[in-house]
């Protein structure tokens, strides 16, 4: 019902050219896997497809039901989780939560903001300031955050980042769930990540 | 129907509704770190005492008296609001918050979020400077009704002058030179007829229609619509 | 008890006295001198409970005793309260005495300041949440602080003639009326008296305070282990 | 022998060297960011101009003029210097930086460090301040050698002041505004001071010895020295 | 030459407790590591023993030749890294080595600065601004900041984070070498990296 159409993506920093004729479409039930030794433009390539980096050249589309979603829109349909995003630390974590719910329009739901703790592993920890959580908490919300809104399209940088077993399975089952509902982009260095991917982009190549 | 549901339900909530969360949200973190509310206070009593010691120690002429209380007053209302007014956007750039918001939230609504944020600080900020300044230094008001007027419209010409600059300041951190360029220029002409308005207040000329008010209210109007059309462009950028 | 008694009595005797046994000084309009016995006193127990606590923070930041830290506190509270009652007490008298409530006198302008200092210094009790921190930080405040009064002292006074009856009414300049003279020592002495009464009360109340919390307990333990080492 | 280095190297090194470093620093990430130049200045430009275009059009009386001159310089000066000077400490903190200095730097470099910057963004502050602000508002000096003076001493314990105050608040909560509420009453005898001092170069007193701008001096020494002995129980708690 | 004890340690927040009676010794030459589920407090523990943050009870002490070496200069003796460091965003990467270099008073010198930023892969980006480094090239440089002294301790929390395979082999690079000068802590979720370890200390259990 849903797909992705990214055509001819190349970026550009001043002199240096990150990577060219990126080209791929994604529909629901797919994983896309991003890799390449750092530095190569994964997580800038996550960006540019979620609209908060503008690509040099090549468009970047979302269709629902052969529609164009406008680009203010596009909002409601990604989720997304990188190494560069932080939550309100003054907040805790319940309030985050709650807060983005409010923020994308979701009717505020404890009940179900409390399950997506219980997913991420959080439930003990819903009433503490996140400016006290631990690294690999605060990337367990994150994940929290960033299914909120059941986004058709989840894109995932570096998800298993400062996570435990325990968080590398939660992962796991966030990927096998998402394949049910929707499409998922991976950008990860660890091999095991990468190879969640039905298909692999290698940036190095 | 899962599916359906993604696009429907975003349909019942509003732009109001979104930048009342963020307006909640903003006011919670300055609650909680106390940023303003602890010392909000003693802030404005210090400045004011600065001013009410140096000015009040000595005497001013009858007839200069209006003309310089009104000065003095929006210099404190203006610093104290320019202090503290662009930290809003700031705070949520430096703490790598901005991406998040960026995907989560309408520019709209976050524009509006934080107007009401800044307004409410405001409100605060006036609520406490305008009385205790009137008492410290004996300030004779003829119309009271006008001054407050004008006060309130010139709090929020203030906050409606500096949210946009503020949400570009957070962004161009190497074009920050921009900030004191935009700002000053903007804030000027507002200022100059609220201390017009403040000193007819004072002396209680003939002022019929309060045209000062009514030019505070056009700029704030204009400076706010202006910034809902352009906020999008810079938030997105 | 036996001493709480004796203040009391003392402390209605030096009332009485104030009114009906001294004399009302010449110079002042009215009755308006009889503020020398409670305005006075109060300025001084002021000063005195901020000299305290700036002394029982050094201590602390030497020795991080807790018992330091709450006598700096429970000082540095009380200062703050008898300074607003000498402020309070000298507006109102000023009022009659000089016309208006406020005249930046530069008495008046140094006891603001001294206000605004401990209003501060409890500002930054209340910001900082660490325990430990908030205690060096107050501490470290409270020293600063405490280097600025001589300059408040002795620049204040340069800036506006003082309206204050500065020699009239020295009591350690001779020319005070004997009958005033007793009264007023007497007052120091109770308000003296009153003070170290309520600021044992606040260190009691701090200390049952904090037995509530383990998380002080245990570190009065650091703080013993941290002095024998 | 490679383990012998580590003991013996750091001994070349001074605290003067390594302060220099933090402040070489902090100029070179101000250059690029500007972000305390442009609070101080916004500020300053904004109060300047709004003061001379509010006192600078009406007259005030000649024998007036010299007071109220000095306190509206001084509380530009004073005001500007505290909506910027906490930055180069609460930057730290907020960019997460603050825990690799305090594993890499001592702490009287740290303070000496930040201290400098201070004190080079107050010169550069009343370089562009003073000047214009006795150019707009006609102020006349008769002794303009001790004028200079004080505004220089002035300064020094203004930069003294408040280094020590901007490490604590960037270790506390509440820090925008609290910066100024600790910060302004350990300021205010050195203000008073400064305001008379300058009053009095403007009239042109006789003045032997330039007491005023020795009160500032040992203002400065006094609240430096303290500094440089508080400033580790701070930084390392 | 040098040795590092940690007795007895305990830290608690407010009502919890994270960990209590950590104690051992460590020697040149030696690895341990600290591993725990998300949140058990590893991440603490180090910034302990690095003297950012103070022990509830217990001490940390580190000695030369018998000597202890008082708290004010342990500065020189430890290096460390931690997901929640960060290096000046403002400044190249070279002008932070040579910032760090001058502020811990080593000569600073620039062919050794390069030759680190060589060894942690990031010769090709040293005149970059941090602010636009990708995670792993971070990652590298708070590496190399923390090699710059050669310090006898080296505390590494999560030093794999971010980093690609390549990156990995810096690491394992670096902890041999370090094994060959001194002593090392490392905290982390990895099973590869906890595997350094001579010795392990799991505060889950
Ligand atoms: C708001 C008004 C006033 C304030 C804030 C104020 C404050 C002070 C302060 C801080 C002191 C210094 C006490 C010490 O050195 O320990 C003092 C002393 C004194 N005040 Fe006031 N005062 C005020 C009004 C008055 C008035 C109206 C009178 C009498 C008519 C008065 C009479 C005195 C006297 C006699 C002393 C002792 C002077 C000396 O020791 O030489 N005060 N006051
Ligand atoms: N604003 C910018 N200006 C200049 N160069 C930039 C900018 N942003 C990113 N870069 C450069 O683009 C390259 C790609 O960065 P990106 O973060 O996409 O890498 P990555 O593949 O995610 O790496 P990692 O695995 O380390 O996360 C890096 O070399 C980075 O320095
Ligand atoms: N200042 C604080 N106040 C209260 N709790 C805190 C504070 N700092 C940390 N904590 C709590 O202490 C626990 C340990 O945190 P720490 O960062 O040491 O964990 P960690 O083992 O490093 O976890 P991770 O593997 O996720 O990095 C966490 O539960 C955290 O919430
Ligand atoms: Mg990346
Ligand atoms: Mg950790």
């Amino acid at each position: 019902m849903y797909s992705l159409e990214v055509a001819d993506l190349c970026k550009h920093y001043t002199e240096t050219l990150l990577f060219k004729d990126i080209s791929f479409k994604l529909h629901p039930g797919e994983v896309l896997s991003i890799s390449g030794w750092n530095g190569s433009g994964k997580s800038t390539l996550l960006r540019i497809v979620a609209g908060l980096v503008r690509p040099t050249t090549g468009t970047v589309a979302m269709f629902f039901k052969g529609e164009a979603i406008p680009k203010e829109s596009r909002r409601r349909f990604v989720g997304m989780v990188a190494p560069a995003f932080s939550l309100y630390e003054e907040l805790t974590a319940l309030e985050n939560l709650e807060f983005f719910c409010k923020v994308r329009g979701i009717a505020y739901d404890r009940k179900s903001c409390l399950a997506m703790m219980e997913r991420t592993g959080l439930s003990e920890n819903t009433h503490k300031l996140c400016r006290n959580y631990s690294s690999g908490m605060k990337q367990r919300l994150k994940l929290a955050q960033a299914l909120l809104h059941n986004p058709p399209l989840l894109l995932l940088d570096e998800p298993g980042c400062n996570l435990d077993s325990k968080g590398m399975k939660i992962v796991e089952n966030i990927i096998a769930a998402q394949r049910q509902r929707g499409m998922t982009v991976i950008a990860s260095n660890e091999k095991r990540e990468v190879d969640y991917g039905d298909r692999v982009i290698n940036l190095s190549e | 129907m899962k599916n359906g549901r993604w696009i429907t339900e975003t349909g019942s909530s509003t732009y109001l509704s979104e930048a009342v969360a963020i307006w909640l949200r903003d006011l919670r973190g300055e609650f909680r770190t106390r940023y303003a509310v602890n010392a909000i206070l003693m802030f404005a009593v210090t400045t004011l005492i600065a001013v009410s010691f140096s000015i009040g120690s000595f005497r001013i002429g009858e007839a200069e008296q209006p003309f310089l209380y009104a000065v003095l007053l929006w210099i404190i209302l203006v610093f104290s609001a320019l202090s503290g007014l662009s930290r809003s956007f700031v705070k949520e750039e430096e703490a790598g918050t901005m991406d998040v918001l960026k995907l989560s939230a309408r520019p709209q609504a976050v524009f509006l979020g934080k107007l009401f944020f800044n307004l409410t600080l405001l409100g605060a900020l006036e609520l406490i400077i305008v009385p205790s300044f009137i008492l410290l230094m004996n300030y004779e008001i003829e119309l009271p009704g006008f001054f407050a007027a004008m006060v309130i419209a010139g709090g929020i010409g203030l906050g409606g002058g500096t949210t946009i600059v503020a949400a570009m300041i957070a962004q161009a951190s190497a074009r920050g030179a921009l900030f004191s360029v935009l700002s000053f220029p903007l804030l000027l002409p507002l200022m100059i007829t609220a201390i017009k308005g403040c000193e007819k207040a004072a002396v209680g000329a003939n002022n019929p229609g309060w045209p000062e008010v009514r030019i505070a209210v056009a700029y704030s109007i204009v400076m706010i619509v202006m910034s809902l059309f352009l906020f999008p462009l810079i938030w997105e950028e | 008890m036996i001493a709480k008694v004796l203040l009391s009595i003392w402390m209605t005797l030096i009332i009485v006295a104030a009114f009906l046994y001294a004399d009302a000084a010449a110079g002042f309009p009215g009755e308006t001198s009889r503020i020398l016995f409670f305005h006075v006193p109060q300025a001084w127990v002021a000063t005195l409970s901020f000299l305290l606590s700036m002394i029982a923070s050094c201590i602390y930041l030497a020795r991080r005793s807790l018992k330091a830290d709450n006598l700096a506190l429970s000082a540095a509270e009380l200062g703050l309260l008898f300074c607003l009652l000498a402020t309070v007490s000298g507006s109102i008298f000023a009022k009659a005495a000089w016309g208006s409530f406020w005249n930046w006198d530069p008495r008046e302008t140094s006891i603001v300041i001294l206000l605004m200092i401990y209003g501060a210094y409890f500002a930054l009790r209340s910001a900082v949440g660490d325990a430990d921190k908030r205690r060096v930080f107050a501490a470290v405040y409270a020293i600063l602080a405490f280097v600025t009064v001589p300059f408040l002292v002795f620049v204040v006074p340069r800036i506006t003639a003082s309206l204050h009856p500065e020699n009239t009414m020295n009591p350690a300049k001779p020319g005070m009326d004997p009958k005033t003279l007793k009264v007023f020592l007497g007052s120091l002495l109770a308000y003296t008296g009153l003070f170290i009464w309520i600021l044992r009360l606040r260190l009691r109340l701090l200390k049952l305070e904090s037995m509530q919390e383990p998380e002080f307990v245990v570190r009065e333990k650091i703080d013993q282990e941290g002095e024998r080492q």
